[in-house]
């Protein structure tokens, strides 16, 4: 009459963080133990390589006195914050038009869909053609013979920012909108028959009940576009290069660029941990909502 | 649910609805436009690009174009187009993938099944590693490789994507497992099923809507990646790399047909899985992943 | 299914096997030379080595002037597994050096003389600490203007040499309804310009702006004016430059669009491609009063730190390739530029070639070769580019005058050093 | 030595303890049935059982064999899921089979097993089904099935009946317990709905808060409910509960109530134990079905004591109606014949039996009679 577990289900009982730990030791090193490197790193006075003498606080006053520094800064504000709202506004309106029962819905999905599909390596070009007034729209409209049509924003410094906004807009637009419709198709019904009934009308159903309801789907987007956001180094170095001049510096252009091309690694990693913070500043208090509620 | 939508469509009127179909048609074209306009350029010849209009439809139809960047296009020294990097990218692309679903699949059953003290928090801890910009982990992450051996590898390189592949994988299948009932697990403990034996007659062959939503995202993320691919492929690089080094070569003529069909080659397989996968897509958003 | 993945993980593993098997007798090679022309010259080497023996492993990471190539070595360093060769300009190769991180061609270097025929403002970038740790290949000048001829002709005015001239002649080109300066709005194009410009203020200036880097002559008068004629200069560019590729531009001369444009000897290139010839169609003249010196880019094979003895053989064997007067001849030939020794026979070579080579053998003696400073070869990185940084600031007229723009670049300069 | 045998078993999550010092001995054969309020611990107690909770304190053995720390699949039991749990990938013999495959039973034996049960439970024809085609009914059958199949020496059933209509709820409860006749199975079986139990069950542990309240036999546990708790649970209306004063009267122990018009009232109980409450505050017990109109009355009854009162509402039900009236400052209700003649606002004499009066005491809550 033993009491010991026997050792299968001892070794039942271990499975599962067995199982899990490979996962997790792999994060502790690969993200924790890389912030921490990042971290340290931008207190030394690295160059090319990662080098080891600390010089305190120099690299984050060196950074903030940088123009190019604050311009990145004001750039992300302006892009984040247009980005976030354009895309979660026409995610939201695709996705309900989409569920009017469109006809050609499953055609209209995908052609929405692909763009996130895409990198800006692949669509770049194209990209820097349309928005190109020599070749691109503008001319296109100048042959159709709209000769007084302007659109020159990427030539120019104060509004070559918002033609990133139109290509961020475009590659993630779609994705939005499926993670909208999905939230709409996972509404009961039962709720909008009621509201029908209390007699609220389409737009008075869409403001005061559905998009309440679609509360989660709002918090995911905004999670995954403000992270995209801070991210976002492929589209500006496709499009614009930072340029003109360094009208379109972003923060992670500003890092790469210090840290891979100017032999300034630590100024680079001081501009890495400002990310970072600033990530963690969106992620933190999500997660922990998030988390905490399904407990 | 058909009932409920078509009721409010119907009230919506007749202009209302030609209004909708107009906007939604004009999004498409939105959509749709750099995908034209790298199409119908990648089958012109170069003097119509260079001289024409970028929307216009091509005089003289050709597909050398295709021909020349996927067999016979510079890249690097060697005249192979971009074909060999193909498989480059395939080799590194379906062990990552399948990987970090894999691991993803097992996490989010252990984090929902097997739930022990603090799991929440290795969760939330797991899923910063979505977050991290990859510029950052560049260096780290090439001295790890060096110590493991693995630079200029493609395990190597698989090592990467799974890594931060993860998080992301982690997260899809924790919150569709969530809502599968835990009392199947019970059941099937009490039938005798170990975890494993649980995992793979119980849960997987249920999770095929977020295995696809999984897969699609990594598929992608993975295929895309220029960052790692250049830095840690070595001499096995994979297509993103090839298709750069043919688009920013630095003198001489710009073939930009080639380029455009050079692009589209390199498009294919993530457009092949958006446009096919794209409505299980949605199902498995659905299914759980966007409850957050 | 299963025996599926199993074969492609195995196929996956014999890949990497062979790779890394094949790695052992032959030169790995990071470079960025993946245009045709620029492709079909290493090829050529590439042939030259397997003669020999040794293989080649490519490994072209394009994009940028060479950045991306810069990440992924860093990284493979980083990572213990350096190329054994990589291209590389002017202080990249000294900065790597002083890592500790190049290998010492001094033996080879001395027992072929490359001490003798390659120049000595050269020698600066390929040496360190006294030892040779690169092999340069060629040599850039970027002090030329191509201009179109029947654009010239139309002005009335002979090819400019002074910069009261090259004004004379823009206006005249703007009269004439024509772009007056083809220019591509990237950092490094309006440094080449402006290089151009602060060369013309005199050797002795650039050589204490640009490569000693005096905070008076940065920030002084002179930089001033400097700074005037570039703020000028923008009022002659089409409004739709900014991003262009410098080849666009080329085209813009080419296609007569436009007047002329500021750009290295590889500009060449693309108007002979475009079957114009030298002299008839276009002309090319060193920037308006910079005849006699000439600002220079090199690019230069660096090799890498290797411990296997088979590896170290296959890169002194590369070395020398490189070095090989007929692999300089037929590469330069090729790519426009001239080569980097002085003794190689310049018949293979065109007009503009042949004028390039003597251009540069007569700065090498009276000792106005200068590194370029848009090109890396007269500041470290990090200097580059707080520089590129004001100069492409004020060629998009972001400073009130010149003066402005000088004082921005001391204190820029300052720094980043 | 039972076969079933709970002792001294606690379940603690950190420092909380949800299950305090459970003692049950279940014999073979039995049908026990855990019932109380949702979060009382019936089903904690119940996965202890199976082993899908681990055990805090104390032990399970069953058959004589203690199972802590042994895994669920080695204790020979089955179990029935509230939500049926079926493998949603598998046909239903699929389903019905697993336990038996993951078991090493090779294959003829199984299909030996699947067709025996699949007979009993008449699904022989939906063997081939996935669950997600059947209906509510026949998914609990098939549940029931997987359970069978093991032949196991306990059943456990969590909550079984609990997602299927009223009417259905009634049909499978009536099929349950003709198997557990036929089969002579060990049950425990747990529900939050005293019908069930009570009919049911052999045995009934009532929980709540952790503590098994009372153990008994369905009419132990209906007619002698240990306290306050058990009283007003069990039974349907509940319990009638009154404050009342012991009152004696020539040594006779009474019930000194107030009626709906405030005028007191005296009950003689039939218990000479509360003689010893003179004087005191107690609670009165009295179930709807013992007071009634005159003529409905139990003639059998000793004790029946009239009681004139105001009526407040009455409910026909079909077979009974339901009359409410106010009692010691209460609610109370009566269960009459349907044809009385009542009306509300009216007063009425009612009959009380008080041989079933029961006594709490206000301050424990515990029974002080009979």
């Amino acid at each position: 009459m033993s009491t010991a577990p026997d050792f299968r289900t001892r070794l039942q009982d271990w499975l599962p963080k067995l199982v899990l730990a490979p996962s997790f030791a792999v994060t502790l090193l690969f993200v924790y133990g890389f912030i921490a490197f990042t971290v340290l790193l931008s207190f030394t006075g690295s160059k090319m390589l990662p080098s080891y003498n600390f010089v305190g606080w120099l690299n984050y006053q060196k950074l903030w006195a940088l123009p190019a520094w604050n311009t990145a800064i004001v750039n992300i504000a302006i892009f984040a914050s247009l980005y976030i709202i354009i895309c979660t506004a026409v995610g939201l309106a695709l996705a309900i038009f989409l569920d009017q029962k469109i006809r050609g819905e499953g055609v209209l999905r995908p052609i929405y869909l692909y763009p996130m599909a895409l990198s800006f390596i692949v669509t770049g070009t194209a990209w820097k053609w349309f928005l190109d007034p020599g070749i691109g729209l503008e001319k296109v409209m100048h042959l159709w013979g709209w000769e007084s049509f302007s659109f020159t924003w990427i030539k120019d410094g104060d509004m070559a920012i918002y033609t990133i906004v139109i290509a961020a807009v475009w590659q993630t637009s779609g994705f939005v909108m499926a993670m909208f419709l999905a939230g709409l198709r996972g509404i009961d019904n039962e709720i909008l028959k009621a509201a029908q009934i209390d007699g609220a009308s389409n737009w008075q159903l869409y403001r005061r009940i559905v998009i309440p309801l679609l509360r989660p789907a709002f918090l995911s987007a905004f999670v995954i576009l403000s992270h995209l956001a801070i991210k976002s180094y492929d589209l500006v170095v496709a499009l614009t290069g930072g340029g003109p001049g360094r009208a379109t510096e972003m923060p992670a252009t500003f890092m790469y660029s210090y840290t891979f091309t100017r032999n300034q690694m630590g100024i680079g990693a001081s501009s890495a941990v400002i990310m970072l913070m600033t990530i963690a500043a969106i992620m933190v208090p999500y997660l922990y909502a998030e988390l905490k509620e399904k407990k | 649910m058909a009932a409920v939508t078509q009721d409010t469509a119907v009230s919506m009127g007749r202009i209302a609805r030609v209004f909708i179909y107009l906007l939604l048609l004009l999004f498409a074209l939105f959509y749709l436009l750099p995908l034209y306009v790298m199409g119908i350029n990648s089958v012109k010849p170069l003097a119509e690009i260079t001289g024409g209009n970028m929307m216009a439809l091509p005089q003289v139809w050709t597909l050398d174009p295709w021909r020349s960047a996927w067999s016979t296009a510079q890249i690097g020294v060697e005249p192979t187009g971009l074909k060999p990097y193909f498989l480059n990218s395939i080799l590194m692309v379906v062990p990552a993938v399948a990987i970090s679903t894999i691991v993803g699949a097992l996490n989010g059953y252990v984090l929902t099944k097997w739930r022990f003290r603090g799991d929440t928090w290795v969760f939330g801890l797991m899923l910063f590693s979505c977050f991290i910009p990859f510029q950052i982990v560049l260096i780290p992450m090439a001295m790890v490789l060096g110590k493991l051996g693995l630079a200029g590898t493609v395990p190597g390189l698989v090592l990467v994507h799974v890594v931060y592949g993860i998080g992301f994988t982690t997260l899809y299948f924790r919150n569709y497992y969530a809502a599968f009932p835990t009392e199947l697990v019970r059941a099937a403990q009490i039938d005798g099923a170990g975890f494993f034996q649980i995992f793979w007659r119980i849960l997987l062959p249920v999770s095929g809507p977020i295995a696809v939503v999984s897969v699609i995202w990594q598929f992608t993320n993975i295929w895309n990646d220029f960052l790692f691919g250049a830095s840690f492929g070595g001499t096995s690089q994979p297509m993103t790399v090839a298709l750069n080094n043919l688009v920013q070569s630095s003198t001489g003529v710009k073939e930009y047909n080639v380029h455009f069909a050079g692009a589209i080659l390199a498009a294919l397989p993530t457009l092949f899985v958006y446009f096919v996968a794209g409505r299980y897509f949605v199902r498995g958003l659905m299914a759980g992943s966007v409850k957050g | 299914m299963r025996s599926g993945w199993k074969t492609m993980i195995k196929a996956a593993a014999v890949l990497a096997m062979t790779t890394s098997l094949a790695k052992a007798a032959d030169v790995e090679v990071l470079h960025w030379w993946t245009s045709g022309g620029e492709a079909a010259a290493l090829n050529v080497l590439k042939d030259n080595l397997a003669t020999g023996g040794t293989g080649w492993v490519d490994m072209p990471v394009a994009g940028g002037g060479g950045e991306a190539a810069m990440t992924a070595l860093r990284a493979r360093v980083t990572a213990g597994d350096p190329p054994t060769a990589v291209q590389m300009l002017g202080f990249d190769i000294q900065d790597w050096a002083e890592q500790g991180a190049l290998a010492d061609l001094t033996a080879t270097a001395q027992a072929e003389g490359w001490d003798k025929v390659v120049p000595a403002a050269l020698q600066k970038f390929s040496t360190y600490d006294g030892k040779w740790v690169a092999a340069p290949v060629n040599v850039h000048s970027t002090n030329w203007v191509w201009i179109n001829k029947a654009a010239l002709d139309a002005t009335g005015l002979a090819a400019p040499t002074t910069w009261d001239e090259l004004v004379a002649v823009l206006d005249k080109m703007k009269e004439n309804g024509i772009t007056p300066l083809a220019h591509g709005g990237q950092p490094w194009q309006e440094a080449t310009v402006f290089d151009g410009i602060v060369l013309s203020m005199g050797g002795d200036f650039y050589q204490k702006a640009f490569i000693d880097l005096d905070p008076a002559a940065l920030g002084g008068e002179q930089m001033a004016t400097a700074f005037d004629h570039l703020i000028k200069l923008r009022s002659y560019v089409d409004d739709n430059f900014s991003g262009r590729d410098w080849n666009l531009a080329s085209a813009m001369v080419i296609n007569g669009e436009a007047g002329m444009q500021m750009m290295g000897d590889w500009a060449k290139g693309e108007f002979l491609k475009a079957g114009k010839k030298p002299g008839t169609d276009f002309v090319c003249i060193r920037f308006p009063g910079t005849q006699g010196s000439v600002t220079f880019n090199s690019d230069q094979f660096a090799m890498f730190n290797q411990t296997d003895a088979a590896k170290q053989e296959a890169q002194v064997n590369m070395a020398k390739a490189i070095m090989d007067p007929a692999f300089q001849s037929a590469f330069n030939v090729v790519k426009g530029s001239v080569p980097a020794r002085t003794d190689v026979p310049n018949d293979a070579f065109d007009d503009c070639g042949k004028k390039g080579m003597a251009d540069l053998a007569e700065a090498n003696t009276n000792s106005t070769l200068y590194g370029s400073m848009a090109h890396g070869h007269a500041a470290p990185a990090a200097v580059k580019n707080a520089t590129y940084d004001v100069i492409t600031a004020a060629f998009n007229g972001e400073y009130a005058d010149g003066a402005a723009a000088a004082k921005a670049l001391a204190e820029a300069v300052a720094a980043a050093q | 030595m039972g076969f079933l045998d709970i002792r001294n078993v606690t379940k603690a999550y950190g420092q909380v303890e949800v299950l305090h010092r459970v003692d049950i001995a279940v014999e073979e054969g039995e049908f026990l049935v855990l019932v109380g309020p949702s979060g009382c611990g019936k089903s904690t107690l119940l996965n202890m059982i199976a082993g899908l909770e681990g055990i805090s304190a104390g032990e399970i053995a069953i058959k004589g064999r203690v199972v802590n720390g042994v895994h669920p699949s080695k204790r020979n039991i089955a179990m029935v899921f509230q939500s049926y749990a079926l493998y949603p990938n598998m046909t239903v013999g699929q389903n019905m089979t697993f336990g038996l495959e993951m078991h090493g039973v090779p294959k003829a034996e199984r299909d030996r097993a699947l067709a025996d049960v699949a007979k009993l439970l008449q699904i022989d024809h939906l063997l081939d089904r996935k669950p997600g085609q059947l209906s509510g009914g026949q998914r609990q059958r098939v549940a029931m099935g997987r359970a069978l199949v093991r032949n196991p020496d306990v059943f456990l059933f969590d909550e079984p009946l609990s997602n299927l209509d009223a009417k259905l709820r009634v049909d499978m409860r009536t099929e349950i317990k003709k198997l557990h006749q036929k089969l002579k199975t060990t049950i425990v079986y747990v529900t939050h709905d005293q019908i069930e139990a009570m009919t049911l069950s052999t045995r009934i542990a009532v929980m709540n808060k952790g503590f098994v309240q009372q153990l008994g036999t369905p009419k132990e546990i209906y007619d002698t409910p240990a306290n306050l708790f058990v009283a007003t649970f069990m039974g349907s209306p509940a319990m009638n509960i009154i404050p009342a004063r012991v009152k004696l009267v020539d040594g006779v122990p009474h019930a000194a109530l107030t009626d709906a018009d405030g005028a007191p009232r005296l009950l003689r109980f039939s218990q000479a134990n509360l003689a010893a409450w003179d004087g005191r505050d107690i609670l009165l017990g009295i179930r709807p079905e013992a007071i009634t109109d005159p003529e409905g009355a139990d003639r059998k009854s000793g004790n029946i004591q009239p009681l004139a009162n105001r009526v407040t509402v009455t409910e026909p039900a079909g077979s009974d109606t339901f009359v409410t009236m106010t009692l010691g400052g209460r609610d109370a209700i009566a269960r009459m014949r349907a044809d009385a003649a009542v009306s509300a606002g009216q007063i009425y004499e009612f009959a009380v039996n008080m041989e079933k009066a029961v006594a709490f005491d206000p301050a424990t809550e515990g029974r002080i009679a009979p």
